[in-house]
């Protein structure tokens, strides 16, 4: 009972104060039938903090970490070095234990903080306004599309989505619509070179309420976001451009730039790390500030307090559910305050500078990597164009190569085939991500397994 | 304790990583779409860097620094071990799509939280991935929209009671729904008969807080659900309140259909200024089947089994003799398994004893602070009988242009956190208090003392109050200039 | 050069007001030959931080970590689980980065948990005064024996040792007395049940300065301490008493009440950890009031400001050397601040109840593990007496023993050979040290390893 | 800003860890020994705990709040890094006596930063063990007794200059030696005839700090040195200040015999709030055999040995053809593993160019500092030539009533730590400012701005200066009183 301070005296004092004779006539309210008799059989009791950590400590082990394999992974979240002393500030107590910052007076560095974010976040996507975090790219994705249909005034219904747009992503939209009555206009990826515009292009008509497309996309490829942009446009929809790895944008265009109306991603490759899934980092902008009003999620602006001192708040909160209720903009609440500052803490310190050497870096050993794994018999190179991943094909069935390899602590990549278990044809495609954690040893340590695998 | 922008500071020469200067044109395969502009992030050095954060850290109030009596937000203390643990590298540093023989050790951790989840609420089944409360919330009205579409019932409306927290009726019309309200009685309650009265078959279900928001908890709870039942309906419980009863009363048997949790709350995984959360739903036998991929599952050997798009009919025809009904996918990935590693760190920690009186000590100190400031602050429903984990305030009897705020910025300067002010709706001026069990007794009296002492100022019509605080890092923010001309990303001087 | 903020931009700009045109003008003053020409060669050149921390993953890998093993070594230094919020504690920037108080108006976080440090010491040492720390246990049991012979004025030159006190303290009382003159009258601790009090309360004399006894001693036996210092009193020499188990006194009477005149000790146990031998934190207190001015090292005080609010500074610090220069008590400066912030928050979290039980848990095991081993054929124990560390008689090599079982992952303890290497006759000796992180399994493991070893 | 004490908060019923409730007297074998009276210590649970310590922290000033301009202490910003990597449980978790199979990691790592000390020096070999620099002096002095009395040589007298840190005549004392001062030059410079006029048979040995106290480097430091050698001493120098120099200098090639390095300064482990540090000690050929036990050797085979009692004498004949003239053992163990790794971490990131960097930086930053200031405070020095990486100013020209320490308050209350006040002691009211290399250009100028303007308040007799500080935790405190009646713990009220 270490974090419970109360004694028994405290107790029996503040009972005596309430003028209740024991702890049970507190719960009188509770009907009978609902009253547990004692602690929940089938539930351990109490532990010490050494014990409790020698668990955990055994399930932790009981996992292949990153570290100690020659990794591979991406399709949605990558592995990249986050400084120590991004993991040191978000530990301060004051940024940890804080809450939502409702009352600006006494969270200042929370509010400071998210506004830093939001203008890194604005600058990397070429947008003009960034809100203050999503809960993941999945989820940024939806509110996205939902936010298009709002635009439309509810007058659009169809959705195109891009073939490349990660299957997981895909399947949140769909579920969705399911619900909320939008068509989605989705098919698989094609396993080419280039990714289909033409096709995706063709999808797209006056009903459209937004055009759907990642950059780079679940293959690696690289759409030109600029012709589907005009494309959408001309049909009076907005394109939303989704970005899963923030570190590619170092080294290519802002999807704002290029014309997407909303850019949205996932940021965990800044800052936040793999985590098997989560907590990640939703990123939302918006390219036109006219369409600020219609965001979900906080925004903190700018303002001054009674003493004319700069400082920040929360704002356009009348879009959100604490004000709005049943007409907000989204019901989201819980953001991911503290993936953001992770995020922003890692981006000051890479900087301008930074970030291109580490997308420089990234792109570099990629490159070589994709070479390597060219010159392997059985293997090829499915892009002419890519960051940091890449699609190869393999004379197998890569999904069980895979597993084979994770023996030998080779984690290889995603099959396709564990991203479209129901599509057919996918069977050789693998992707491999590849960043500056990746030691061209590793690359060898692929290329010789693989070649064993496939002869 | 001004603390310029990094924009202000920083430059895009420096840095604070030490990477290879790459001839970026070297390599080039970006199939033409190389950035030619600059993006304008300002970089710093890790001194800088450090030291620009902790500054501005120092601007924050936190658990850490004091007592933070927020009602229905169960601030409580973030034990050091949980982040230790979460901090592991099989937990930190795994990938959410290496092979299942990989990561038996994290679907270990999600299912066993689960285990915990289910037998602590008397439900049947868990959906682990949504991300936050509210999404929770969405998660399980659409496994009643789900389950009802499954029986071809297609319902129109959610009833929610006027007291609830605004993401109930968001979710409800996020998903579809109608949202009507439910009104309350005189002590704070549902009011049964009206309900009862409005339910119909165009009632998909209702969404009730329990303990309410009023800090009551609902002693109509399993009339109520067996009412909603009978009409054909589910009942979905916010699930925002559970410190107040966790191991004490189980969901469950009060006929709770749906109810999310929310790790951050009762579980303490930290707030960190506003999230990251994780809001698992747990769902009665009724709804189990209709969840969302991807779950976890232990199978008769032992071995914890991912059920992802990849594997869900073909194991559900293995172990339960058919595919599932499951709506889709909420989010990409698994879920929050930070939060996971943290929340079960704390149950086992706790375990079942610890829960109970964690429980028992949240609802002592509130009843403790309600009846030792009745006499002071208007308490509109202490006349109801025990509070819950949380006492509920108007401010009836404030001293004329005196209100709520002020009294709450008024706590900033005595060293507190405010309370959560005009939350519920229901009551005027409300002030909900919610200690957690994690304050001491000493805490507690300090707290009521200026908590009494501020309230006697406000009754009194102490203009100071109106300016407070002056001894916070900033006074009053100008909160309507921010909205009527939003500035929202720094702009470069010209 | 991510620790380096100058850009060269900037640098141009401070040699231009400087006046200089070069750095290199800035050291003129060095002699020509001195003088490098470049960075030194046999060096490497900067690195990444990742680069940085895979090296020094790689080295921390190729050691043994004692939670990776059956663990049963002590002599000094003890293995105790350490709450994680000690670490998060002694991690806030306040604190890590923070000078020596010697500016108390923006130090008083560091001075009141000093006084804080102190009087959880003093309580427990059942003394008058401890002092804000030293190195570790070994140097404070010198400071001791010099603090004795200022005691005397320096006329009594001998220093009496019990044979029985760590061999590490003894080298370093040894080392110095070389230098300083003092006579030292050691032994070598004899083989059996009871420590040899007679033989130690022989040596002392009118001569004698001081007598130094450890408690438990180094075999892990219990001297009776309150005999010994009537002994000393008697011919007018000063008590010392070492401790290095601070968790022992959650059990055992402090020596302060026994009539130890100064007690000295390692406090490593509570809150520091094992970090290979340091650092650690040397503990330091005195049983009367009046030995305060002859002591060496830090002390905090309590005093007011000129608002008259409490608060506390460094005080006496006319006994150091920065104010007293050859005059000083001690040449110490730089002490174990930090160390001393993480054994009080540990101290804080166990409390009275909680360091009674830590203690009771250590002893109770170590009965067990004592029981245990002595029905190991070829394994006799030696104490009658003990906390929870005791020796063990092994009919074989310990030394090569302990060497042969870490093999299999099994620290078995210290042998006295390690300790003792010039000692004949301590060839089976066996220091064997339990506490609450040793579980029944590993005893049940060590007692295994040794039957067929022994058989 | 009123924290408590513990023990005025506390009791000794509370803990803040789950342990068992063992019978204490179920299995006693304590011989007698068992404790009967309270200890008195008083307990907190974690939230409590936790919170008692983060708001005393925040009583604290630190580098990671703003810049600590101290002199001849280098308080340079303290990279995460270093923390992680000191934690990795192969280092954090290892016990010294471990089987040394079992920590050739750990041996590694004190080996690499051996090799690393010795090639930035210069030197032929170096003890390890000392735990902070005033222990490392010590250990210095002991070698250079240790070399005298092997050659039968017994002298008598160290030579100091009296601009020396406090330690070196101290520990010279300890040791037995007779102190003698030497004269500065008007430049501040050690005063060559002068000391080669005393040298003689007693001299044992020179301490001199280079660059010295006065921030200034001695251009005839080699000259000094043959003229030790020659008088059959040795010179010990005083490494506080080697980093001015990293890089740029190595001591050896001045003829330096012993040096003391503080890892926590120059290397950048953190200080603590007044240690741990770690003082390892390089030493010429000369004076190599001598240093103490334990030591690491690594052997041609790449093998790291750990020479300590038990292997030494084997060692030695086995490798360097004789037993080894070693004074004896400094301390248990084998030195400060924590601070080790800290500073090889350092040394590894910086690399040989940019310890250099460092160096240069640093001056830099010092003589930036001094041409900044030079016209408003008196810089006795400043005709000298550059400084080096501190710079140093006098009292001179203040106004009446107005003192070192009143400017040095003065600058508290502009959110800065106090530059070291009266060191050196050749200089009155001295002010010694280094700023390091890990300050930007822009904190430095904000740091000008407000030195300037402190000290025209000096000079103008500004009498609010003598009050200050007016915005810290305390305001001055009375030390007068602390020290004539001291209370150095919590007596319990009656």
């Amino acid at each position: 009972m270490r974090y419970l301070p109360l004694t028994d005296t405290d107790r029996s004092a503040m009972l005596d104060t309430i003028g209740a004779s024991s702890v049970d006539d507190l719960f009188v309210d509770v009907p009978e039938v609902a009253r547990l008799d004692g602690p929940i059989r089938d539930l351990p009791m109490h532990a010490s903090e050494m014990a409790v950590e020698k668990h955990m400590r055994s399930l932790s082990k009981q996992n292949l970490a990153a570290a100690d394999a020659a990794f591979f992974l991406g399709a949605g979240a990558y592995r990249h070095h986050v400084p120590a002393s991004v993991d040191h500030i978000i530990q301060r107590g004051e940024f940890l234990t804080a809450y939502t910052p409702y009352q600006p007076e006494i969270a200042q560095g929370t509010l400071q903080m998210l506004f830093e974010f939001q203008s890194q976040v604005a600058r990397l996507y070429g947008c003009a306004v960034a809100n203050a975090s999503m809960y993941d790219g999945s989820t940024a994705c939806w509110e996205a599309v939902a936010m298009a249909s709002r635009v439309a005034r509810g007058k659009r219904r169809k959705v195109v989505l891009s073939g490349a747009l990660h299957p997981h992503y895909a399947e949140v939209i769909k579920t969705m619509a399911k619900f909320t009555k939008d068509e989605i206009a989705g098919s698989e990826p094609s396993i080419q070179a280039q990714p289909d515009n033409e096709g995706l292009i063709a999808r797209i008509d006056e009903d459209t309420s937004c055009v759907v497309v990642q950059y780079p996309d679940i293959l690696g490829r690289l759409p030109d976001l600029e012709q589907i942009a005009e494309a959408a446009h001309a049909k009076g929809a907005l394109l939303i451009a989704v970005n899963t790895e923030p570190v590619a944008l170092g080294a290519i265009k802002s999807p704002g730039e290029l014309g997407a109306d909303i850019v949205v991603g996932e940021g965990q490759s800044i800052g936040v790390g793999l985590q098997f899934g989560g907590p990640y980092l939703g990123l939302f902008a918006v390219r036109d500030p006219k369409h600020v009003r219609q965001m979900p999620g906080r925004l903190c602006g700018e303002t001054v307090d009674a003493d004319g001192k700069r400082g920040f708040v929360l704002t356009l909160s009348t879009r959100e559910q604490h004000i709005r209720r049943e007409k907000a903009t989204s019901n989201i609440c819980t953001n991911s305050g503290l993936c953001a500052l992770a995020f922003s803490v890692h981006m000051t310190l890479l900087g301008e500078k930074g970030l291109r050497q580490l997308a420089a870096e990234n792109h570099r050993l990629a490159c070589i990597a994709a070479d390597k794994l060219a010159a392997v018999p059985g293997v090829t190179v499915l892009n002419d164009s890519f960051f940091n991943e890449f699609t190869i094909l393999l004379d197998g069935d890569a999904r069980q190569i895979v597993r084979d390899l994770a023996d030998d602590k080779i984690l290889a990549g995603v099959s396709l085939a564990r991203l479209y278990p129901h599509v057919d044809g996918f069977t050789g495609g693998l992707l491999v991500a590849v960043t500056e954690t990746t030691t061209e040893e590793d690359i060898e340590t692929l290329c010789s397994a693989l070649k064993e695998k496939l002869s | 304790l001004e603390e310029p922008l990094i924009f202000e500071i920083a430059d895009n020469q420096t840095t604070g990583v030490d990477l290879p200067e790459v001839d970026a044109g070297a390599a080039d395969r970006l199939g033409g779409m190389a950035r030619d502009a600059d993006i304008g992030l300002p970089g710093l050095a890790e001194p800088e860097a450090v030291r620009h954060y902790t500054r501005l850290s120092r601007q924050n109030y936190g658990i850490d620094l004091g007592f933070f009596p927020l009602g229905s937000c169960t601030m409580k203390h973030n034990p050091r071990l949980n982040e230790k643990v979460a901090r592991m590298p099989g937990f930190a540093d795994v990938h959410p799509l290496q092979p299942v023989d990989t990561v038996r050790g994290a679907l270990g951790v999600i299912n066993e939280l689960a285990h915990w989840l289910i037998e602590l609420t008397g439900m049947h089944g868990v959906a682990m991935s949504p991300k936050a409360g509210a999404h929770g919330e969405l998660c399980g009205i659409l496994c009643i929209r789900a389950a009802l579409e499954a029986r071809g019932d297609a319902r129109e409306v959610i009833l929610v009671p006027e007291s609830a927290h605004g993401t109930n009726p968001a979710t409800a019309a996020f998903a579809g729904y109608r949202v009507e309200d439910i009104p309350a009685t005189p002590e704070g309650r549902v009011d049964l008969e009206a309900l009862k009265a409005r339910l119909g078959p165009d009632v998909a279900g209702v969404m009730i807080t329990n303990p309410n928001t009023c800090g009551l908890f609902e002693p109509d709870m399993r009339a109520i659900s067996d009412a909603v039942h009978e009409a054909g309906g589910f009942v979905y419980c916010d699930g925002a309140n559970f410190n107040a009863i966790v191991g004490r009363v189980r969901p469950g048997d009060l006929g709770v259909d749906a109810m999310h949790i929310n790790l951050h709350k009762t579980f303490s995984t930290p707030h960190g200024g506003g999230g990251p959360g994780s809001g698992p739903v747990v769902l009665s036998k009724a709804l189990s089947p209709y969840g969302p991929l991807p779950y976890t599952a232990r199978t008769k050997d032992g071995v914890v089994h991912l059920v992802e798009e990849e594997s869900a009919d073909e194991f559900a025809r293995e172990h339960f003799g058919g595919p599932l009904s499951h709506f889709g996918r909420m989010t990409a990935f698994h879920g929050q398994m930070g939060m996971f590693t943290r929340a079960l760190t704390y149950m086992l920690s706790h375990g079942a004893d610890g829960l109970k009186q964690v429980a028992e000590d949240a609802v002592l100190n509130a009843n403790y602070i309600l009846r030792s400031m009745e006499d002071v602050l208007h308490a509109p429903y202490a006349h109801s009988g025990p509070c819950m984990h949380e006492a509920l305030f108007g401010d009836k009897g404030f001293a004329e242009g005196l209100s709520t705020l002020d009294l709450a910025k008024g706590m900033i300067d005595e060293g507190y956190h405010p309370m959560t002010m005009y939350f519920p709706l229901v009551v005027h001026g409300a002030m909900l208090v919610e200690p957690t069990e994690t304050e001491s007794k000493a805490t507690i009296d300090q707290f009521i003392t200026a908590f009494r002492s501020v309230a006697e100022r406000a009754k009194a019509g102490d203009e100071s109050l109106k300016t407070a605080p002056h001894y916070a890092p900033r006074s009053r923010l100008d909160e309507t200039a921010a909205a009527r001309k939003p500035v929202l990303a720094y702009t470069d001087p010209q």
